[in-house]
């Protein structure tokens, strides 16, 4: 069966209740290294986007345009921004569809990934989330299997977390502490991955 | 520092709420959340609009400078943190008079990401927009990299300069030339002898020993180029001022507006104290001052520390710099 | 809190300095020792001259306030002590353009003996002067000694308004007559939440507990009516106002020119936090505001804490406070 | 021999002298219930003063003008004020001589208390210089001799100085610390005290 409607809504109210149980975690991790916010963008975007999903068409692309929203609604950080710019890849990547084939979803890793890039002007290596995301991307390339989708993701995250850990943060607010940051996950990174332990 | 303030989580909305009642002739709360500080009344047809947003905590950068020959909008994040690309939208939507409307503002990624993600929102309703980026902190990176640079008080040159141009009916193309040459004119560098408190976190973010100044820090806290002891005025402004003419030399015949700014608690004594040393050093040098300020014009609440702007003018520039303008915080 | 200074003993020849350097269209230095700052050029012939004087660290009070429409001259003293008397007489010397010189300042000891002493020796002049006092702080004495009260921010409406009188060309009697009308008309008070550095001392003279705020403190540190732990904004803007009102209540249809006034460091976000509370109290009582002012207008260097001033207005004292005027730290 | 220019040469040098080695006792006191400058003026003063001494005429009165308006010329607080007061008080009431005889000496004492009361809006008993001064003046009523003038004077100033002790400042900057006041001198009083030990 392909992603529908349906099964958007109960992937974003899984990640979004997840979001409850790790703002914490997050909101210190990004405190070491920014401005401590991150847990509470993501849990003001997670309640935000639950707010929509009753209402979301049956079309997926114009979904996630409307989560893509109801997230930039709340959140006035960069992670907010870039998850946002993030699902807007996919929905126009997926607009005017019912239904979206497993298949699919590395490219719209891959999508998001390099709008997001730009929006941020950032590279790979930087230490961001996009290390992370474009690990995935490549990950799930080839595969059309939903578990098998997320298992290969969440070991290529864990592995490029656990590659960038001892690297300099080059972008963001945590650029500014760059030394600080060298043994420290990139927040970004772990609220990606938490992301994805929330989707089961 | 101690801080006068009820929830830390509403201290933007009451401020906001408090400065339109208090200046209801120069600013009118608007767009998403109230997050949106415009003139009053409806944008003037076929002006190019300007519009700024950034963290609160800096005023009267940035919503102070909504007003007459100076911006037409701006969006407001909590302290120190990004306004929402909603309320970006919302400016620039309320901006808009139909010939377009210029993003104004200081290079910080967050609200870089906003303000794009903003623009892209509101081109599918027909609003062209353009963007020019403040960079004048010589101190965040050097010559080869200046384009990293964050944006200071250099912006208040900036909103006057690229306001006057749009005061006149220029269009967006000439509004955003004009605003990129001032831009490209300012160069600034401050220093900071203590941190301030932003509400939500209810105590310093970093700190700076008591006997120590920080050179270069950034009006968040961002690291410095050097840390050391405090040292007399004439000292800190000599150096202040070393670190923006290496960027920039002075040549003879140069016009230069300086700004003195207090990043919050240094009074304005001890601001004239260092502009003594301001005015001998770019005469000394040959240039020719122009209009001085000296004042709170770009602030990090209740920070003690200062700040050093010059804006090298030709005719042009120089010509929108005086220029009438007002706005609750500034007049000219 | 820290301070950006060379020699304490020179801060306030130096600031002096700064101050005319950066603003010749407003201030010369004169008098004995350079201690008497006025307007540039003579005594307008046939207006009456104002003069003030008393200690610096008060910027824009006192200095900040001589330019047109305000005052002719000003007296200046080290960091909160009064001027010498010399200095007082050569300021009413300066502003004397042989109608007389009111003489208009804070009620404090020093002053008023060293005004009462220049005033004998100019009278040998010939130079006719008066005396207003300002006396609105009303957290420094009862009502029943109302005489004994300090002056404090409320001294800006004097200033405004008498000098907006006398720019009109009324003789001594007149603005003097004004003068007392409008120091009559205002009540002030203030709390202080951190103290600030006397240059010359070098630390604090005075302390406040981390935790603590102290209400009706003077700007010198004079004790206040009631230290008590740092409350929330509506509620200590709730407590001055009941100050100010049990002084002198709000009657329906009272026009009140409110003003709140950061003593130093308190940044003007807050500021407008608090003026929520003015706007609601005074429209409650069935008051109406008029020209309501915000900002730095009476301070003590870096000190954390804030003022509020009622000015009661009837048509003759609003029509000379909406006047025009200038200075460098004010324009109407 | 009456008071003369030279006598009054020789006892302001004297005093001028003798507060250089009293002023840091002088802003001590001062400190702890006011600004702490009163020895600072004090020696200010003096300095001005004795710039000035070799140049007085030989009239009294004239000199005494001179004299006041040098300690107004550097002094900006109370005392300098109150003691130049006092100074041209007595210079009013000397107009024209080149000789005093000792005998007035009382009634100018009388006279400066007067004045300096007027200028200060202070009351005796408030716990000032003006308390000694009143002491002073009543307790030289009637004397001629010059030693004995200066025992009496001295005599009553430490008399009032006990007997004030315990009571609370109610005037100037010192008022404002009455309670603190309880049990320490006044330093306006005590600078009275110094500069008639420094007659000698
Ligand atoms: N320019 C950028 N490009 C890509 N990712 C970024 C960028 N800036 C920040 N990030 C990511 O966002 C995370 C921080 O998010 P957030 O706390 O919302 O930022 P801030 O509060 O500084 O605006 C970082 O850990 C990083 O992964
Ligand atoms: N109004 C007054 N009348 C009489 N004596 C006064 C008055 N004010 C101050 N004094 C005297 O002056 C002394 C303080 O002098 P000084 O330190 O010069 O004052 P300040 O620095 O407060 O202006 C007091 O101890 C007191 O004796
Ligand atoms: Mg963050
Ligand atoms: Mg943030
Ligand atoms: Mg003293
Ligand atoms: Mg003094």
């Amino acid at each position: 069966m392909p992603l529908t409607r349906d099964g958007l809504i109960a992937g974003l109210s899984a990640v979004a209740d997840h979001m409850e149980t790790v703002a914490d975690v997050l909101n210190t991790l990004d405190g070491q290294l920014g401005d401590g916010d991150l847990g509470v963008t993501m849990v003001r975007g997670g309640r935000e986007v639950k707010t929509v999903l009753a209402d979301l068409p049956p079309e997926i692309g114009e979904s996630l345009m409307k989560v893509a929203q109801a997230f930039t609604r709340v959140s006035g950080s960069s992670y907010g921004t870039l998850v946002a710019t993030g699902l807007m890849s996919a929905a126009k990547a997926t607009r005017g569809r019912t239904e979206v084939p497993w298949s699919e979803v590395s490219g719209l890793l891959n999508g998001a990934f390099e709008t997001m890039k730009a929006r941020g002007k950032a590279e790979l290596g930087n230490k961001t989330v996009l290390d992370t995301l474009d690990a995935a991307a490549k990950a799930t390339n080839g595969l059309d299997d939903p578990r098998a989708i997320l298992a290969a993701a969440r070991k290529a995250v864990a592995e490029t977390m656990d590659r960038m850990r001892q690297t300099p943060a080059q972008i963001g607010r945590a650029r500014i502490f760059a030394d600080k940051s060298i043994g420290l996950d990139d927040p970004g990174m772990v609220a990606f991955a938490e992301m994805l332990k929330g989707l089961g | 520092m101690k801080k006068i303030l009820n929830d830390p989580f509403h201290y933007v909305d009451e401020l906001l709420e408090g400065l339109v009642a208090a200046h209801p002739e120069f600013y009118r709360r608007t767009g998403i959340g109230g997050r949106v500080i415009a003139r009053p009344g409806e944008a003037r047809p076929g002006k190019v609009g300007i519009v700024t947003g950034g963290g609160s905590g800096h005023l009267p950068v940035f919503t102070g400078y909504v007003g007459k020959g100076l911006l037409d909008a701006c969006a407001v994040g909590d302290v120190f943190a990004s306004p929402s690309v909603d309320q970006m939208a919302d400016a620039i939507r309320v901006a808009n008079g139909g010939a377009g409307v210029l993003r104004l503002y200081g290079n910080y990624g967050g609200d870089i990401m906003n303000f794009d993600m903003a623009g892209d929102i509101v081109e599918m309703e027909d609003i062209s927009t353009t963007t020019v980026l403040l960079t004048d902190d010589v101190a965040s990176a050097p010559p080869a990299e200046a384009e990293k640079r964050r944006g200071v008080a250099g912006m208040v040159y900036a909103f006057k300069i690229a306001g006057a141009a749009a005061e006149t009916g220029a269009d967006l193309g000439e509004v955003t030339r004009i605003a990129q040459k001032a831009a490209d004119a300012v160069r600034s560098t401050g220093v900071a002898l203590t941190p301030c408190i932003v509400p939500q976190a209810g105590k310093p973010t970093f700190s700076i020993a008591e006997d120590e100044m920080e050179i270069g820090m950034g009006i968040h806290g961002e690291p410095g180029v050097r840390v050391g002891k405090l040292e007399p005025a004439d000292r800190i402004a000599g150096e202040m001022i070393d670190m923006i003419l290496k960027d920039r030399p002075i040549r003879p015949g140069d016009r230069i507006s300086p700004l003195v700014n207090s990043l919050g608690a240094t009074p304005p004594e001890e601001l004239y104290i260092l502009y003594r040393t301001v005015k001998q050093r770019i005469e000394a040098a040959g240039g020719e001052i122009v209009m001085p300020l000296v004042g709170r014009y770009a602030t990090s609440m209740e920070m003690v520390g200062v700040s050093f702007t010059f804006c090298w003018l030709d005719e042009e520039l120089e010509t929108y710099l005086k220029a009438p303008a007002e706005c609750a915080f500034w007049r000219v």
